[in-house]
């Protein structure tokens, strides 16, 4: 199984959830992160004094899926997620060892 | 309440006692007497003015705790509420004689008042040959004390964030037990600012607001800036965490203010009055808009954005500028002493940084230079006023509060210290201090 | 609005007809007549009362809002909307009348007033001998309904994070329409406890506070505790969602109490008078300094660090204290009154956590023990005050308060249940019962 | 403050000028001479209202705060706090004369006023015959000034998150400055919607509430609704962020509601006037009670869960409802009238959804919807009304209003462009237009 | 070293700490997230149009176990966090190459 | 490629991240989570009952590498979150099976 890590835009989140439940994926995490990046690195000006803002706000998908579906699952993402505007955002893929799901105790590609 | 036989019964009674001035004939008659309704008029607008004058303590705390960073919120409200309660309370223990010995009782005659609690007219002004004249000494009170509690409440945002809470309480009741009634009665309880310099301070650019900045001043040098705001030569700012209760507070702080300059005529019982104090009201209203309208615009021009948070001080910035005297200005000129406060703040707010003075919520700004500001714009409006007179008092009333305020700060740093460990500024007064977050949960579940 | 022909006219014509007395001769003259004016202020005195008691109801609002834990804010915030709402139309329905049948019109004598709908003097008052002598019903009305109001909103704060919307509502629906009114007609109706006790409460810390409290009792030891609070032997605190809310909700309902108390004196139409109700706020006032004060200090005494919401609470419990006599008090009693109130807070919430009855945001130690406390307070500054009259009341009251109340649970819960579901208490109110959340958004994007 | 000496001597002297009727015999006697006795009633009446009125500007601030998305709330507090002012300018140098011209200064007799700067009376009444049978001109202008902004604030709802911020505030400046003040003299200026068709709207469901609501209509339109909200045939609600907000601002907004209805009686000098506020106090508060059930029991039925949102604005459609006609009405049929405009709203919101208008906040279907529904509601329960007086001067008023509106923000868009990119969009105005979050602070360390 | 990934119901965290505590987990990094799964998928109505709510709020939980503690671990949290109704969630084990404790400089299992 | 997950002190991110960024990282993912470790375990007092709290806040930095860097990286937050007092943090490094850019399709490597 592969985790797959994929940073992308906040308002592209409803598209990619719409495009991997089209091709079988039944779950993921989700989790609202600050994102650092090219995109980054814009001033802005509180009270009078300058300060730089590193920050972006990003969302971060985590989804595990069986071995077979990580290329499909991963061009998907790239797919719903591409504005072609910097800051698009990155995916990522892990090898996976187990996965337990915890209501029934099925285990690894069972439990996705 | 609703109970009409025995509170009837008992008011009429004691009234009979007391006045016995052009009753009415008829028996269950409660027509007031003639002479009672300049009286009630104008005691009634101080009950008036002063639960408006008591609801800017909850602007200053809504101003303030969305100002500050979430991790200093819940110990920015304690200190709040607290100060307020403090105030109350040494207002009416050691402030009131203090600040209106009224005439012979004087310790120094013009300087400083008597120490003794406040008192209230017995329940129906029974046995009492009141003075009808003016307004009843309860109302005199809860008004009076709403602007100790102010100029306190001035003291907390500048030092937020940094300082510990139990020197910070000390500091506000020796504040608003002994230094704002001493400085107040020179000028309002009829002392020598009032009777020799011609002092004019309609309801307090200098009295309260500069009082209050000069405390300000003189703890957030000694206490120092908050950890990390100058560093390696340039001003990190550390944005307010909640500009929602930022703007409540300063739409609280506007409501009040009505109060706070419109009591301030101190008299509603003619028509002259009631129109003069339509005047203020007017007047208070525009001065705010005047300051708002001059940050945005300066702030859209200065830095390509506007600043809400420099808007919020605009408006602040010309309340303040207006009250030394908001009632002889036409609406045009209210609008532009304001307006000039508001560009006050505006440049004033980044050249405090340059100093490396660190004003959380932008009091001195605000209230100290515009206080100033304010008193010399009377000049400009009222021809009572003179060159001597205005810049006399101010320097006098700031070096006075400056200098007590300093040194009952560094007396305090010395004894208990006022500043918490680096590690606890780091990790946040709520949590070190108080153990209690202002938005404590994590998960929404 | 501006439309001075058309209102002028109006009023000018209906005045003409209704109170011919003391007319003035010149022709568009609009000074009051005198008999008018005694009328004109204590009405005027009670709807300024009147909408600062309204504007409790933003208080209990927001206090709530913000000690309930995030997952049940929503649902916090429509119980008090609905709750002041239905207060509303039901006081008009049934209460008002019920209160004050006026002389011959009780049902009962002294025991239960009538049924009919309250109705409002005509417009201008046209055709009618108004006695001038309190004030307009209209007034009485409006001020009258807040405290009915008043009264559902201290068993909302209580119960909340499990009842289920609807019961709620429906005991709402009975108490501010039957049991209120009933129980209020006793001491100011006129009723037994009035005319026959001598009972004292001028504001309602019993009639009031304590029969809120009284029936917040009722309903949490029938509705039992949250899930989790009482378990494994401990107690396990639920911190508060939202701190400054819960401070702005403590702020409005200090304001909104100069109204309470103050607009409780009943007349605004002598010197007498509205110096008493100049005494009234200031003591008022420094109640809940007082309640405050000692509330932060207890705390940090007993805790090693003060606590914010008990500091809230003490303030609340310092008004409740003085409710029932904040007009013969020095300024010094009344503190001390307010700083027991804000003793007993600081002892009362854990005590009641070691009974496992769960009160979500302090009402029944704020409201009903201080209600009884500040009831039997009035026997230390009032003469007329007798202890039978005195603890009887207190008695009578809360048991008609509770057994009326505790039924009333008993009976929804066998019809309709009254608690959600284990799992929707879990889920939190707000997306079990309304499908709606107080803050929604997940991502800042 | 209290500074006796100055401030009486100064009152009384120019007072003694102003006003020789009536004078007292004892030398230092303040009792207010009978003629001046109904000027202060009614003067004080405005300044209270119209206090009340100021503070439904933070009401719609903080309503229009939590009903947006949260990465535009800084912008929609920037807007808000600029409207007011902006308006509170514009109506002293434009707005004022051009509503309220007075006899014989219309530019156009009945139909365009005139064109000068808003100016008090002098300080004291000093030199001037003050008329004595009405208010001061500086609590008219006070009073009628917050009419004014609140036309403004509608706006600012309806085209939120979306709207640039400076033509949105050039839209107010014409909007405040102009196009309000002329339709509004036809009617309260005397003009000849009140001479010719005498059209009744007592305190503005058509000359305030419904201006706002074409004005918004108009800019919704032309406009556009937010990105993703009608998307593939579908509504996508857009949750406002922060329901505790929304609930405050609606509280507001109830409390500033008796001033706005209450303050339009417009004289408070007789025992018949006050009785009418407190009729109208009394009756805008069931109205709003009536609205806010009516909202709750039809979301309930409807969706089979009530929806906070629709009982808020339940509340608010209530208000508006009642608005016309708030005197005339007996305790039954405000609720009534109110709970109609709860159901309008209920009805209205998804209906506009149909249409595809994006109202953010539904103030469309509150202030327009509403604010129609009332004025034929006078109908009903004011005898004068007429037909044609009322469903013309609806027509008249709204074709104006939504000529000139659309015909301004067709310019606008021309000229300036009024909508924000569609990545400023996306991203928030907060951090786009301001580079300011309202809640800044990622990590709580 | 492995890093376990556990996804639970929120009011479930303090069971499963203690849980862990008392199998000698001495650390672990906790998430607020959004879950996406089988259990979502109802239906909300906000001013009179419907929506669905796709995500329920979910904790995550990060801990980093010497490879001997896995199973233990894995299966604590299954029994612990257990209702057995569905949105219970899921576990997932991935290899670690490395740990380091920062204050001490230790490495490996003696980060841990 | 490898995944270099650190958890450090909130206070300490500006200093890191700069560090990393004079490294010649150019991109993280930062998420804000609850710690529990050694650090917790003090008791609060909330209305007169005591209570634990078990977690702090904390920041954890999620960076992806090619395998030359890891250990620099990993030495530099080490380095720029050290303070010595306990809670400093730690820092995992995973294995990273595939990255790809969003906007450029650039995969490993080069999407970094
Ligand atoms: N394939 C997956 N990858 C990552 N996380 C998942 C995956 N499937 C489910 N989850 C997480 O587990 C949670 C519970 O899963 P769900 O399918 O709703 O119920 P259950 O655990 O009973 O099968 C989800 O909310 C989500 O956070
Ligand atoms: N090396 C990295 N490791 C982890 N996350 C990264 C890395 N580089 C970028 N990211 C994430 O990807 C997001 C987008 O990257 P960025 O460089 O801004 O634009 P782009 O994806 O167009 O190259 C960043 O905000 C960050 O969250
Ligand atoms: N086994 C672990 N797995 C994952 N994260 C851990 C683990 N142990 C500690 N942490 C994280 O590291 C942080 C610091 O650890 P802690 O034990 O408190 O102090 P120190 O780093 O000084 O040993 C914790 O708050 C937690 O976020």
């Amino acid at each position: 199984m592969k985790l797959i890590i994929a940073t992308i835009k906040p308002f592209k989140l409803e598209e990619v959830r719409r495009a991997l439940t089209a091709v079988g994926v039944r779950g993921m995490m989700v989790t609202e992160i600050k994102g650092f990046g090219s995109q980054s690195g814009h001033t802005e000006i509180y009270r009078g004094a300058e300060y730089a803002v590193n920050f972006v706000p990003k969302i971060k998908l985590e989804i595990v899926v069986p071995d077979t579906m990580a290329d499909q699952v991963t061009d998907t993402i790239a797919t719903a997620a591409r504005t072609a505007k910097i800051g698009d955002g990155k995916i990522f893929v892990l090898d996976v060892a187990a996965a337990l799901r915890v209501r029934t105790g099925e285990t690894d590609d069972d439990a996705l | 309440m609703k109970n009409q036989i025995r509170t009837a019964g008992v008011a009429t009674a004691l009234c009979a006692l007391a006045l016995p001035a052009l009753a009415q004939d008829a028996a269950p008659d409660t027509t007031p007497p003639m002479a009672d309704i300049g009286y009630i008029f104008t005691t009634f607008m101080f009950l008036v003015a002063g639960f408006l004058v008591f609801w800017m303590a909850a602007g200053f705390t809504m101003l303030e705790a969305g100002l500050v960073r979430q991790k200093n919120t819940t110990m920015q409200l304690m200190k709040n509420v607290a100060l307020f309660s403090f105030a109350a309370v040494l207002y009416y223990l050691v402030g009131y004689n203090l600040m209106y010995p009224g005439d012979g009782n004087w310790i120094v005659e013009g300087w400083i008042g008597a120490f003794s609690l406040a008192a209230l007219e017995p329940v129906g002004l029974a046995d009492t040959a009141t003075d009808l004249t003016y307004a009843s000494v309860g109302s005199d009170f809860f008004f009076q004390l709403m602007f100790c509690a102010t100029t306190a409440s001035i003291v907390s945002g500048t030092l937020a964030e940094r300082i510990k809470l139990w020197p910070f309480l000390f500091f506000v009741i020796v504040l608003t037990g002994v230094i704002y009634p001493i400085q107040a009665s020179w000028k309002w309880g009829g002392g020598y600012l009032d009777a020799q310099l011609g002092f004019l301070d309609f309801a307090g650019s200098t009295v309260v607001h500069s009082v209050g900045g000069w405390a300000a001043l003189a703890g957030a040098l000694i206490l120092g800036p908050r950890l990390g705001k100058y560093k390696d030569g340039r001003v990190h700012p550390m944005p307010g965490a909640n500009l929602p209760l930022a703007t409540l507070g300063t739409f609280i702080l506007w409501l009040g203010w009505f109060g706070f300059n419109g009591g301030s005529q101190l008299y509603m019982d003619t028509a002259g009055n009631v129109a003069d104090i339509s005047r203020i009201f007017a007047n208070t209203n525009t001065a705010a808009a005047g300051g708002a309208i001059t940050a945005l615009i300066l702030t859209q021009l200065l830095y390509g954005k506007p600043d809400l948070t420099m808007v919020l001080n605009g408006a602040l910035a010309g309340l303040v500028s207006i009250t030394a005297e908001p009632l002889m200005p036409t609406l045009g000129s209210a609008t532009l002493i304001g307006a000039v406060g508001g560009a006050i703040v505006v440049f004033a707010v980044p050249f405090l940084d340059r100093l490396r003075i660190d004003d959380v919520v932008g009091a001195i700004p605000v209230h100290l230079f515009c206080g100033i500001w304010g008193t010399l714009a009377v000049l400009a409006t009222n021809p009572d006023a003179t060159v001597t007179g205005q810049v006399l008092s101010i320097v006098i009333v700031g070096a006075f509060v400056f200098v007590c305020s300093a040194a009952l700060w560094l007396a305090l740093r010395a004894v208990t210290g006022i500043r918490v460990s680096e590690e606890d500024e780091i990790t946040g007064l709520d949590v070190a201090e108080l153990g209690m977050e202002s938005y404590p949960e994590f998960s929404k579940g």
